[in-house]
């Protein structure tokens, strides 16, 4: 690696510390990305389509993630972790915990002959649970880099990828690593996690099959998804003729700790909205929601599209409750509709939950490490909206993407640049 | 600048998973496209753009010693780069690759009908495959970039930029048309979420601009002629007051013109009252202890709000979208203002306190008994104004009843639209348009700073609606983006430019008169004097090659025959092409 | 019905409109790509030619396109004063109706020529422009039955 | 040499070589000049094929006499030269092609101005083709000489190259090459009429507002017209390869010079077939619609 001064650390690959790496390598600055998955790319790989032009994900984060792989000042820890931190602005020591992948990425091609050879077949995280993967695997088609990982909890030793590896790539006795890196910058983009909707039962959320998170429905309507793109209910192979989506679930709650806006959801149902609509366009399809928020370029104008071509239809209200009938597996939603202040019951065919935004697992543990303070919602806090949206209280070490609150992609990749300007003004001073 | 060597084409079609192969017959096209003249090589796959499928491009490359390569996928404008990178890689020259638009261009819109998108795709692979025949390879050109940004703008976003790339140690042109920096943060009064003043939050930027020894500010003074390439724009800039007109030369631009607030003759009775103003207005109202009407300078004991004013309305060139700053504004004034004013009503179509904090005024404001009505979409209130006195009316969809409220001081929440002068800012950097008017971004999600004008960023609200705290994120971000040009000193450019055949040219000085650029000029040291193409200040456009007479002018990569052999490929059966009759 | 009369209902059934549509990158074509990300549906009877600016398209290319066979042309391009290179568009507007006036004395109907301003975000303004020239064209049927 | 359909302007344009017809006429021997040697068709039949080392045919061909003179040509001659803008393009007999052949027969004959009771002769009239289609899709020829007429400047250079066995080198340059006018690289703000103004006698007429075809359009007259004050009406067709759409490439030329409102440009462009496409028509791509019309419908 390059002189140390001249080195950032980014703390999560997804797309906003992808931005942020790119951006830094384009000066000429060395930089280490350290991502807790086998591979880069974060949520926005796992999403179909994105809001509001309905640009396939993969189609435009893959140039992305084979730019971040390509380029020469920029090295990718995967199956990493932050260990531990010392030091202060402009020369930080950062040890990393690069765990054992039991696969040597040098010699891996990512043929894939040892996954086929692979007896273990266990629920694939990528794809919500919905899908399977083999215990050696990558988790998405796409993957970066495209290494092949040892799941070693459900690796059951039969060396049989070993033999088949013409690579030789494959060691089953590796041990994990600790990596020493300095730093003059860190930029915690660690992203966030999805709430867990089975917190409200009333929604019926893992009681009821046919009741799924907006990204179970993201993996099910995409081509590389369990279902091969074709949206269709898992508990008996139906296809959905009506389906709702539940707004606020996770967000805007203060009883379950999360009071404020998740700032996607509306979007993302929207537009999966249209996507159901699209790929059935004689279903009927209802988001119920509380307020629509629709308020980044070209969002309202998606959302009237929504309504106006698409025929999705909106009602404002708070769900009370999802029910289960007995034998066809539907489901009837009871809901006010403000408007009109009827109590409805509206039945569906499958009933999508969406989720809000919560702070990723672990994120408390890496302020920790940080030095950080945090807000009392759990993210990153930030040093002054407006002196410094992207600072932390340490000089050296900034934040972008969800870390430190909810976000769309273009805010994303706007605040790992600017991150990354931010962390290019410490490491060019350790260069002079 | 010739292909000596027979083409040796490739065809890889892309399946982009079901979004093209669930509608176009792709390995029906893939099939089709094996035999066409010159193509050695074709194949249908599921991602083109994954890092498998760029490498099986390689693979094949040189295992058939491909030269030209066609791949039939998604927008040119989304991975042309993405592959004229890999072929490059595998040893082609860049403009010896052609794609071809099946998604966006096919499978997406004709879903319904896959036999006739089948056959377009198939045509638009035969239309491809014939040009890469006629493609020609030219040179990879790079040039400097000057270590200086120009600023347009000099409001929180332009000062942030402005000292990012000041402190990272470039040098930075900021330019302001106003007498003073600080744009509409430094006129209001008290900003969200954060509990300053906009002159609180706008002072330090300022006194460090000001401070700054990499920047040089003009304010009162305005760019006029913008003219040059990435890396090397030559800027004009003329002193408003004086009229004095200054050349610079600089290397990247980033444009922060921002926006207006817009003022809504026509809506709520605006202007039929001084008790009638807008968000901006009532932001801007000198700070007293208590708000006071501006009729008749008697305290204010009633106000409302209404928002979306503006904003949100279908149909309405320019004022379609959401102007996001304002539900969150709205709510902190509100919230503050019920500490001194018995009743502050708000009315609405959607709450929209989607950032950091802005819930919390929300909540705030609930808590404080600020009274929130939702109005339908369809039914706006009414205002009237009798006898001075501002009279409301609008049905609460909640309660489903008819109100009415006589507020001592109306105030609307108007929209965040483009300044008037956008359009001429517009052309000047050649910039393109949204809906909302606003400049567009290179991509709406993972390029939202940079611009199709390569060396032209964009920040803060020059790019969408937004508030104060997302445009110094953007400012820092676009500042990134022309700081990474400036560090790395130079960068490629287009070949796509313009040439004169000497030897055809007749000197009729068409295509001086009519470059936009005014790129071509006489070459008078020959005899007779012809014209000739400064490539650099060539941006391809082409408008010469067309309007040349003696067809004396060459548009590189998109030559007469480049193109016209893509219509034959379209009409002409092969037959046909070999002097036969149409079948 | 005789089977000339038959022949010929079964060719015009037959006869799908061939257009050869122009468009410049920075507007139409990103138009165009717009409308396919938005799944507006329009007939698929347009091959589009990307050419940097309208400012490109000279009436050679139009008036061969003709020749060839094509029963209909599109010309999409940015708005007056939108044009990314500041005024090919206007250019190109002088050639086309001045060609339009030469086509209609050759006995041409110019209605087989389309000329439309359709911005990057006017997705749905480019797919309505594909529409009216493929039935402008459908109503006057294949470019050789026209002449008088 | 021989004559199809035509004015006999070209070769009125050659016997203007004057006092060098002295030097030419004794180099050459005469086989075949309907206006000058008494020589009948059935002599020319009569030659062996290629017996004849230069032939020129001036005019276009439309009636079956005019073909099978010129495919006779073709038979007998060693090099065919395609002389004049009719046989080059069509030229002005091309026009006709804007009306049908029924309405160029009521001008000719029925509704003839100068006779009464005018009626369309039945006999003695050779079998006339529906349109006028190009020389060059009948026959091939080696050279092409256009021009309305070919000056005789041109001309005597073409003849003593080839009397001297050399390749006819002709400069590719347009009209605008041979121009002593100024150009000062405005755009056209208002298009005027030939008889509209009055203009500037040293400035280029194209930016003054007069349409001049002139940048479109083989300058082997060397500028006759724009340097005597008359606008260029591209009588010799398009500049070397001389297969380009003369008229088309002239409209883009004007259009990108005055990018004018349409309504402007419809109510000041009059005639623009006629305009832009006067001498190149049944070559041009309108015209080649206009030609295969004619004989689907003829089939």
């Amino acid at each position: 690696m390059a002189k140390s001064i001249g080195n950032a650390l980014i703390v999560g690959g997804g797309v906003a510390g992808m931005q942020a790496a790119l951006d830094i390598a384009a000066q000429g600055f060395g930089v280490c990305i350290v991502e807790r998955s086998p591979s880069i790319g974060g949520r926005m790989a796992m999403i179909d389509k994105t809001f509001p032009t309905l640009d396939c994900s993969a189609c435009i984060l893959t140039p992305k993630l084979s730019e971040v792989l390509r380029h020469p000042n920029i090295t990718i820890l995967t199956n990493s972790e932050v260990g531990s931190v010392s030091g202060k602005a402009g020369d930080y020591k950062v040890r990393i915990l690069k765990k054992a992948r039991y696969v040597d990425e040098e010699k891996c091609s990512g043929c894939g002959d040892c996954a086929t050879e692979c007896p273990v077949e266990v629920p694939s995280e990528f794809d919500q649970g919905l899908g399977f993967r083999k215990a050696i695997y990558v988790p998405f088609p796409q993957a970066t880099p495209n290494v092949y990982t040892v799941d070693m909890d459900n690796c059951i030793m039969c060396n049989r990828c070993v033999k088949v590896c013409e690579r030789e790539a494959i060691d089953l006795e590796m041990v994990d690593e600790i990596v020493e890196f300095d730093a003059g910058a860190i930029i915690v983009a660690t992203g966030a996690q999805l709430f867990d909707v089975s917190a409200y039962p009333r929604l019926g959320y893992s009681l009821y099959d046919n009741v799924i998170n907006a990204m179970e429905f993201e993996r099910l309507v995409n081509a590389a998804g369990p279902t091969g793109g074709h949206l269709i209910r898992l508990s008996d192979g139906k296809v959905p003729m009506s389906i709702g989506f539940i707004q606020c679930v996770g967000a805007r709650d203060v009883q379950k700790g999360v009071p404020y806006c998740s700032r996607i959801c509306c979007m993302y149902s929207i537009k999966n909205a249209v996507m159901a609509m699209e790929h059935n366009p004689d279903a009927k399809v209802w988001v119920y929601y509380a307020d629509i928020r629709a308020f980044g370029k070209g969002f309202e104008e998606f959302y009237e599209m929504a309504k106006a071509r698409f025929g999705v239809r909106f009602l404002r209200g708070r769900v009370a409750e999802v029910m289960q009938g007995t034998h066809s597996g539907n489901l009837v939603v009871k809901v006010e509709d403000t408007e009109t202040s009827e109590i409805r019951l509206i039945e569906h065919e499958m009933v999508i939950v969406s989720p809000g935004m919560i702070p990723p697992e672990g994120m408390s543990k890496l302020a920790r490490k940080l030095g950080l303070p945090m807000t009392d919602d759990g993210y990153i806090k930030i040093e002054h909206s407006f002196f410094g949206p992207v600072a932390t209280k340490d000089p050296g070490v900034f934040v972008c993407g969800m870390a430190d609150g909810p976000k769309d992609i273009p805010d994303s990749v706007s605040a790992g640049s600017a991150a990354a300007m931010k962390a290019t003004i410490i490491l060019a001073k350790g260069e002079e | 600048m010739t292909q000596t060597d027979d083409p040796r084409i490739g065809v890889f079609v892309c399946h982009c998973g079901h979004n093209i192969a669930g509608v176009v017959d792709v390995e029906a096209v893939a099939k089709m496209a094996e035999s066409l003249p010159n193509v050695v090589f074709s194949c249908d796959e599921m991602f083109m753009c994954s890092d498998a499928g760029q490498q099986l491009i390689r693979d094949k490359i040189e295992e058939h010693n491909l030269n030209r390569v066609v791949v039939a996928s998604c927008s040119p404008r989304m991975h042309e780069p993405t592959f004229r990178r890999v072929v490059e890689e595998a040893g082609v020259n860049r403009y010896l690759f052609d794609q071809v638009n099946l998604r966006e261009h096919v499978s997406w819109c004709h879903t319904r009908q896959p036999e006739a998108a089948t056959e377009k795709a198939k045509d638009l692979v035969k239309m491809s495959v014939a040009r890469a025949r006629v493609l020609e390879d030219l040179p990879i050109k790079t040039v400097k970039v000057l270590a200086t940004t120009l600023v347009v703008g000099g409001g929180i976003a332009g000062l942030r930029a402005a000292l990012d790339i000041g402190d990272r140690g470039f040098d930075v042109l900021l330019v302001e048309k106003e007498s003073e920096l600080g744009g509409h943060v430094a006129k209001w009064t008290h900003l969200f979420p954060a509990d300053e003043s906009g002159a609180e939050v706008i002072k330090p930027l300022i006194k460090d601009v000001k401070a700054h020894k990499r920047i040089t500010t003009l304010t009162n003074s305005k760019v006029i002629e913008f003219d040059g390439y990435i890396g090397n724009f030559e800027v004009t800039v003329e002193n408003l007051k004086t009229e004095k007109k200054q050349k610079f030369d600089i290397g990247t631009v980033i444009v922060a013109t921002g926006f207006i607030p817009f003022r809504p003759y026509g809506y709520f009775a605006y202007g039929e009252s001084p008790d009638i103003v807008t968000l901006a207005e009532l932001q801007e109202l000198a700070p007293s202890d208590q708000l006071l009407k501006p009729s008749d300078g008697t305290p204010v004991k009633k106000i409302a709000f209404i928002g979306c004013v503006g904003s949100r309305e279908p149909g309405v060139k320019g004022h379609e979208h959401c102007s996001r700053h304002c539900c969150a504004a709205t709510a902190k004034a509100a919230a503050d203002l019920r500490e001194k004013i018995e009743e502050v009503l708000i009315l609405y179509q959607d709450i929209r306190t989607y950032g950091k904090g802005h819930e919390e005024f929300y909540r705030l404001a609930r808590r404080r008994h600020v009274i929130f009505s939702k109005f339908p979409r369809d039914a706006k209130p009414v205002v009237t104004v009798k006898n001075s006195e501002v009279h409301m009316s609008w049905r609460d969809v909640l309660a489903d009843r008819e109100l009415t409220f006589q507020p001592d001081l109306l105030v609307l929440a108007t929209a965040m639209i483009p300044p008037e002068d956008i359009a001429e800012t517009a052309k000047m950097f050649s910039l393109t348009r949204s809906g909302d008017g606003f400049f567009n971004p290179e991509h709406i999600k993972l390029a939202p700073l940079t611009t199709h004008t390569a060396g032209v960023m964009i920040a803060g609200a020059s790019q969408a609606a937004k508030n104060a705290s997302e445009s110094v994120i953007d400012a820092s971000g676009a500042a990134a983006k022309a700081v990474g040009l400036m560090a790395k000193g130079e960068v490629e450019i287009e070949s796509t430019v313009s040439h004169v055949l000497s030897e055809l040219c007749s000197s009729c000085h068409t295509c001086i008169t009519v470059c936009p650029y005014g790129a071509i000029n006489m070459d008078e040291t020959v005899d007779p004097p012809v014209a000739f193409v400064t490539e650099a200040k060539c941006r391809g456009c082409g408008t010469c090659a067309s309007a040349c007479p003696s067809s004396a002018i060459i548009m590189y990569h998109s030559t007469d025959n480049q193109i016209m052999t893509m219509v034959e490929a379209y009409l002409c059966s092969p037959a046909q092409l070999e002097g036969g009759e149409p079948q | 019905m005789t089977t000339v009369e038959k022949k010929e209902v079964q060719a015009k059934k037959e006869w799908e409109p061939q257009i050869v549509a122009f468009c410049c990158n920075w507007c139409s074509y990103a138009g165009a790509d717009l409308a396919g990300t938005s799944r507006i549906q329009y007939p698929p009877n347009a091959r589009i030619i990307r050419v940097n600016c309208t400012g490109r398209i000279s009436p050679e290319f139009i008036l061969a396109s003709l020749e060839m066979g094509a029963d209909g042309v599109l010309v999409s391009g940015c708005h007056p004063g939108d044009c990314h290179y500041s005024s090919g568009n206007l250019k190109l507007r002088a050639r086309l109706t001045i060609m339009k006036m030469a086509i209609e004395q050759a006995g041409i109907n110019p209605d087989r020529i389309r000329l439309q301003w359709a911005s990057a975000s006017e997705a749905q303004i480019f797919a309505d422009g594909v529409t009216t020239i493929v039935e402008q064209v459908r109503a006057l049927g294949p470019l050789r039955r026209e002449w008088k | 040499m021989a004559q199809g359909s035509s004015c006999w302007g070209c070769f009125q344009s050659l016997i203007d070589i004057h006092l060098n017809l002295a030097t030419v006429l004794p180099l050459i021997d005469i086989k075949y000049w309907q206006c000058v040697a008494d020589f009948k068709l059935k002599d020319l039949e009569g030659y062996p094929d290629k017996s004849i080392t230069v032939g020129l045919y001036e005019g276009m061909a439309r009636t079956e006499e005019d073909i099978h003179l010129l495919k006779l040509m073709r038979a007998k001659c060693k090099i065919l030269i395609s002389f004049g803008s009719c046989s080059c393009f069509g030229g002005i007999p091309g026009l006709a092609n804007f009306s049908t052949l029924e309405e160029c027969l009521e001008v000719k004959f029925r509704n003839n101005k100068t006779v009464k009771d005018g009626e369309v002769p039945t006999e003695n009239l050779p079998k006339i083709a529906p349109v006028v289609v190009p020389n060059s899709t009948i026959v091939d020829f080696e050279i092409y000489l256009p021009g309305c007429p070919p000056t005789s400047k041109l001309i005597l250079t073409a003849l003593t190259a080839l009397l001297t066995g050399k390749e006819i080198e002709l400069p590719p340059h347009t009209v605008c090459h041979y121009c002593n006018r100024e150009r000062k690289e405005t755009p056209i703000t208002e298009i005027l009429r030939p008889f509209e103004g009055i203009a500037d006698p040293d400035r280029c007429l194209l930016e003054q507002g007069y349409i001049c075809v002139g940048s479109a359009t083989w300058g082997l007259c060397e500028g006759q017209c724009v340097n005597h004050g008359a606008t260029c009406r591209g009588c010799f067709g398009p500049p070397p390869p001389i297969t380009t759409d003369q008229g088309a490439a002239a409209i883009s030329m004007f259009g990108s010079m005055a990018p004018l409102e349409p309504e402007v440009l419809t109510e000041k462009v009059l005639d623009p077939l006629g305009t832009f496409w006067r001498f190149t028509y049944p070559t041009s791509h309108l015209g080649g619609i206009r030609i295969k019309r004619e004989e689907v419908k003829t089939k």
